[in-house]
């Protein structure tokens, strides 16, 4: 069972040190008697790894495609409880206006977190700039480019490091929080943005199998998705961060 | 008490073959003290070293109390070697901690209570002279002053065999004086086995009852004190003996120009009447001692003296004459 | 700046428990395989090629791992000691593994230094193993070793920064997660310069302590 | 495995090609350093408290910074020395950055244990002071300093793998982003063994040659 | 040539003060062989070390070749070092080079060509007896081979000073006396200063000009060797040179039970005339030397003996009481 709700306590895994969401929905449920603490981490691996050995009690950083492949490769039994925002990645640059400029042989910069390459490649794609193979599901290596017509040279780097190399590439594919931390503005400053309803990248709230219909976890996705929390966010984060509380049915669950 | 047989120990100097010993035979009885000098290079060090195993033989064996160190096992080696004290050549001192503790550190290892520690320390190190250095360091030291806390420490633990390699070589006379009366006394007291190691004769002549010529990793020689001394065998003890009791005669001597100018050894046993006093009175010549070192062994002097003789010609010469059937050898001085 | 003083008291406190943890343990580990390295080599005191050869395998990959891989790795073990994966004491075990052959490389590396004249009084005086390593190898290269543990010291407080990735926070954590993958540049310039000062104020009781160690 | 061969052939060349390179520069500024860190200091050849303090700082500032925030801070530096702050060579500048101040504290160590009697010695032939540091000094410690600069090299093996994130490629990244985040265990095994031959050869390397040099 | 004046050294250490140099006045003339003799520890290595700055005076000034080193710039102050050789008590040699680029270190500072480095560095390493030992390093060489190494090395550069910190205490006297000729050699070929620290009297007394005797930090004495060693006015002179010239009455002397047992000591001018040879021939007494060094200093016997006088006592009353007139003290030995 659920281990840590018995002695009172939700322990929730974010990465990052972006808690205001979180904060707010604590307090929200501080005031019904649940009480959470908000663990940290700096990558993106530890908080799956700690919920599905127990250290913590649900996560909330991650997009279903990354939470999906994550799974697989892991071998976990683990599943999404609800969803939350979705953050648009863009395409970013400090030279050029559109994508249409971008040179031939042109560098670009690309998080080289796989699920987080997949998702800059298919948005390179979508931009135009390249070709990806068949039924590409957005999990994997470069080796996924079809074709790539203006012979673009790929960069993978860390993804805090996309806006760091703007002077040095044509163009970065920048994570929408990322983005938002270096001071960009997803909007406004980039040259090509993600469709909203790009399902994979709707961020989830996750659990251990088992527990995915216990009381306080349903509670908490239930004051994540209402109506004030998404009013928060939206304040929050200026469009940044959109809510986006779907059923787990429309993300393929 | 110490016995090296057919021991060997060669070096090797990046594929040349340094041989340091070179067959030692060699027997040290309970309670001598043994003299081995040589030649600076001659092995002495390495021949020392390899009766508390500081050394490892190629071949041969050193027993110390009629044991072959390489039969024993590692703990039985270590209580043999607390039964060795040595004072090295080069000190080997703990910079890192005080004079008191550098002399203290082989009695904390027998785990000797504090109280004990403390008082042999303290009556060490004033009889070697450093009672007011008891908290300085090694590096605060002169030369000399280390040396002598190198012997402090080896009398520390009292032990049965007592190996000093050049123990007073920084030490000037009078200090070293004071450190071979305080060995012969050990020695005598406690019945300790000294081997030593020295280049100066004197020390030799005044402490050892023994001693070893080694030459080339050989001995060459080797016998009571006064044998090796008064009748050395091969040229190279003859050469170092001489070298250490008839000095050089000094150019100064040699400037004079005086005519008969003699140098008289005294190499074996010559008679027991005063010689000079008989050349004066029997011939009509005056003996002038210029130079020369005698000293006595056993009741025969021994040494090598240059002297003028002052008279006619024919006198001197058979006063000469008469010198020479003493058993003394007679060498003209330009 | 996005961080409250609060939390940089924190984490700076988390950082003097790591690393005051992760030494303590990394020099049980590794003090006893420095001296390992050092009296089993060949001509030494306790020569022992299979010992020496396993050690020094055995420290070369524990050192060839990049930390971050060493932390994953040594997850079960982590849980199996502290009970959990994440925070401070979990990030203790890591550090610990990660340092500890460092500072055995570091203590090989000063005791070898130590005239080989001194070991041989030692050994004349029939002073067992652990009495030559203790009483004089260690205590005629303790300046040299106080040196040689700032210095690992200095680097634990540089590797405590990673061990941010599983959530032990300490200013690192913080410099890495505001600073760098925040853009808070405040933030960053605020716990560097914390680290400066703890650095330097390592150092220094270092140098001081090792000058008056080091009689020559 | 989801890497191929060819990959983790270009990873290895990568990895040595930062290491070689970092190695070089840094020892070119570390070594200076740790030069004036011994004869600048109070007693020695070159006395002079102000340069010796200033020196101290500066490298302790270096040392305190986490590597990830150095690789950041240095972004500028990088762009004009190399051109660009991402690829393997953008990633030998704060590399250098990081290993020359520590290489700088290990050759302190080093030199520190040099017997003063030689400097001594070289002081009464009337060297000057370039003469002592180069003819005295440093073939006296050079044992030492080999094994020192084996110690500093593994170390920049390991934090090439952190060099990654400004897409620096090498072993360590490969272990990292498929060993690490995809859970590529094969990879990660395989880079990881890698990377543990490479450093048991700079090991023993450093051991034969510290041991060859070493006349004690 | 070098010239000491009121120079005092105190070392700290912890707190308390040592002081090495309590004030010294000396002065080396060119071309002198100037010794140094002293108990261990009356702080001759400092002495020395001053000379070439490696201790600085704490007061007083050192002048070499009339100029103030603390006055010189740094650069001067090397090129004067460069004329300043030196054997060091603890020889100094770099562990990590060859013998032969240890003797070669000193000229390679001043880019001697190599085949002239070549040429010199062998030559010296002949004549100190290593040439065998060129590529060994000094861990590879006995006590008294390192020591000539620093010797080799001290003459390189042919110094117009050479310093010698006991530069043969590790050595036998046939080498010692080898490497006494060389200096004496330097010496007079090139006019080279030498000023020597020793504690051999017999090195101070074959190559010395003039000696001086430090005692806790002062010099106590000073002079020509002949004033210095036949007329010590200072009673640790006395006792130093004494200690070294007239040895100890050997026990097997003592035990002889001998009835008229004296030491006569030379302990200045005494007369010319052959004083042993008299006294056997104005009376009725045979002179039987036993024990005892004497030497010559310009002509005058110089030393102590210990000699048995055989004859009636009434004789040996009158024999004693004309050698007493002679400048010669007498003292019985019990
Ligand atoms: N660094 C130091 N700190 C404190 N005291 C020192 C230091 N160096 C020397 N001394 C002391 O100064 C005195 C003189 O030392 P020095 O080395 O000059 O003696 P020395 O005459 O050369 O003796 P030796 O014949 O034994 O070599 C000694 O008492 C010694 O203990
Ligand atoms: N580790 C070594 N490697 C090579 N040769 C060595 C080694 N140690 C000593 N030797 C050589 O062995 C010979 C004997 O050395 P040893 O130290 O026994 O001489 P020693 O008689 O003590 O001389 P000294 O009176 O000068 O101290 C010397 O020629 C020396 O060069
Ligand atoms: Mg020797
Ligand atoms: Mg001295």
């Amino acid at each position: 069972g659920c281990s840590n709700s018995e002695s009172g306590t939700i322990k929730i895994g974010v990465s990052g040190t972006d808690t205001r969401v979180w904060d707010y929905v604590k307090k929200k449920a501080e005031k019904e008697g649940l009480k959470i603490e908000i663990v940290k981490y700096s990558d993106y691996v530890q908080p799956n790894m700690a919920l599905a050995s127990g250290d913590i009690d649900a996560n909330a950083f991650q997009t279903i495609s990354y939470f999906n492949s994550f799974k697989k490769e892991r071998n976990l039994d683990l599943s999404p409880v609800g969803t939350t925002i979705i953050a648009p990645m863009g395409i970013y640059s400090d030279h050029y206006k559109s994508v249409k400029d971008i040179p031939d042989g042109a560098k670009i910069a690309v998080p080289s977190e796989a699920t987080n390459m997949g998702r800059a490649l298919l948005l390179l794609q979508q931009a135009g700039l390249l070709q990806l193979k068949d039924g590409f599901d957005g999990n994997g290596t470069l080796d996924a480019i079809k074709k790539n017509p203006k012979k673009l040279e790929i960069t993978t780097v860390a993804a805090e490091q996309t806006p760091r190399a703007l002077p040095d590439v044509a163009a970065s594919v920048i994570n929408n929080g990322i983005a938002v931390d270096a001071g960009l503005n997803p909007v406004k400053d980039s040259i090509e943005l993600e469709d909203e309803t790009a399902t994979p990248y709707i961020n989830i709230i996750a659990a251990r199998t088992e527990d995915r219909n216990s009381e306080d976890l349903q509670k908490i996705v239930k004051l994540y998705q209402s109506d004030d929390t998404a009013e928060f966010i939206k304040k929050e984060f200026k469009g940044a961060q959109l809510p986006t509380f779907v059923p787990l049915k429309e993300i393929g669950e | 008490m110490i016995t090296f047989q057919g021991v060997e120990k060669v070096y090797d100097r990046g594929g040349e073959k340094i041989r340091a010993l070179n067959g030692i035979d060699l027997h040290v009885n309970k309670g001598d003290i043994y003299g081995v000098i040589g030649f600076s290079g001659a092995g002495k060090s390495t021949l020392i070293r390899c009766v508390n195993f500081l050394e490892k033989p190629t071949a041969g064996k050193v027993l110390v109390g009629g044991q072959d160190l390489t039969s024993l096992s590692k703990s039985e080696i270590r209580s043999v070697k607390r039964k060795i004290g040595m004072v090295f050549q080069h000190f080997n001192l703990l910079n890192s901690k005080t004079i008191f503790a550098n002399v203290a550190a082989p009695l904390a290892l027998v785990k000797t209570p504090k109280a004990e520690i403390k008082q042999k320390v303290t009556e060490l190190l004033r009889f070697v002279g450093l009672e007011d250095k008891a908290g300085a360091y090694p590096d605060q030291l002169s030369g000399g002053q280390k040396q002598r806390v190198g012997i402090a420490r080896a009398l520390a633990t009292n032990p049965e065999v007592l190996l000093c390699d050049e123990a007073t070589s920084a030490l000037d006379p009078q200090t070293t004086s004071d450190i071979l009366k305080l060995l012969k006394r050990v020695n005598e007291q406690y019945n300790i086995t000294i081997l030593l190691i020295t280049h100066e004769m004197n020390v030799a002549r005044e402490i050892c009852d023994k001693v070893a010529v080694i030459e080339k990793g050989k001995i060459i020689e080797s016998g009571s004190v006064f044998d090796v001394f008064s009748a050395p065998k091969t040229e190279t003890a003859k050469n170092f003996i001489r070298s250490a009791i008839d000095h050089e005669i000094p150019e100064s001597i040699q400037k004079l120009n005086k005519k008969h100018l003699y140098q008289f050894q005294f190499v074996g046993e010559s008679s027991e009447r005063p010689l000079l006093s008989q050349v004066s009175k029997r011939f009509d010549v005056d003996v002038n001692i210029l130079h020369g070192t005698i000293t006595e062994l056993q009741g025969i002097p021994f040494g090598s003296m240059t002297v003028e003789l002052q008279g006619e010609d024919g006198e001197i010469r058979r006063a000469l004459d008469f010198v020479a059937t003493e058993n003394i050898r007679v060498k003209e001085v330009n | 700046m996005l961080v409250t003083y609060g939390q940089i008291i924190d984490a700076l406190v988390e950082t003097i428990q790591m690393t005051i943890f992760s030494l303590l343990f990394s020099s049980i580990i590794g003090i006893p395989l420095g001296i390992l390295l050092v009296v089993t080599r060949k001509g030494h005191l306790l020569e022992n090629t299979a010992v020496f050869t396993v050690i020094n395998v055995i420290i070369n990959i524990f050192r060839s791992v990049p930390f971050i891989i060493l932390m994953v790795a040594l997850i079960p073990i982590t849980r199996l000691i502290v009970g959990t994966s994440i925070g401070t004491w979990a990030a203790v075990v890591p550090l610990t593994f990660y340092a500890g052959p460092y500072i055995a490389r570091l203590v090989e590396n000063s005791l070898l230094e130590v005239e080989p004249g001194v070991i041989e009084a030692a050994e004349a005086m029939g002073a067992t193993p652990r009495q030559i390593i203790f009483r004089f190898l260690i205590p005629e290269a303790l300046g040299s070793l106080v040196l040689s543990f700032t210095v690992a010291t200095v680097g634990l407080v540089g590797a405590s920064a990673m061990a941010g990735a599983i959530g032990a926070g300490g200013l690192g954590d913080l410099a890495i997660t505001y600073g760098y993958q925040r853009f808070d540049t405040m933030t960053m310039i605020v716990t560097v310069a914390i680290l400066v000062i703890v650095v330097q104020g390592l150092q220094s009781s270092g140098n001081v302590l090792s000058k008056k160690l080091r009689r020559r």
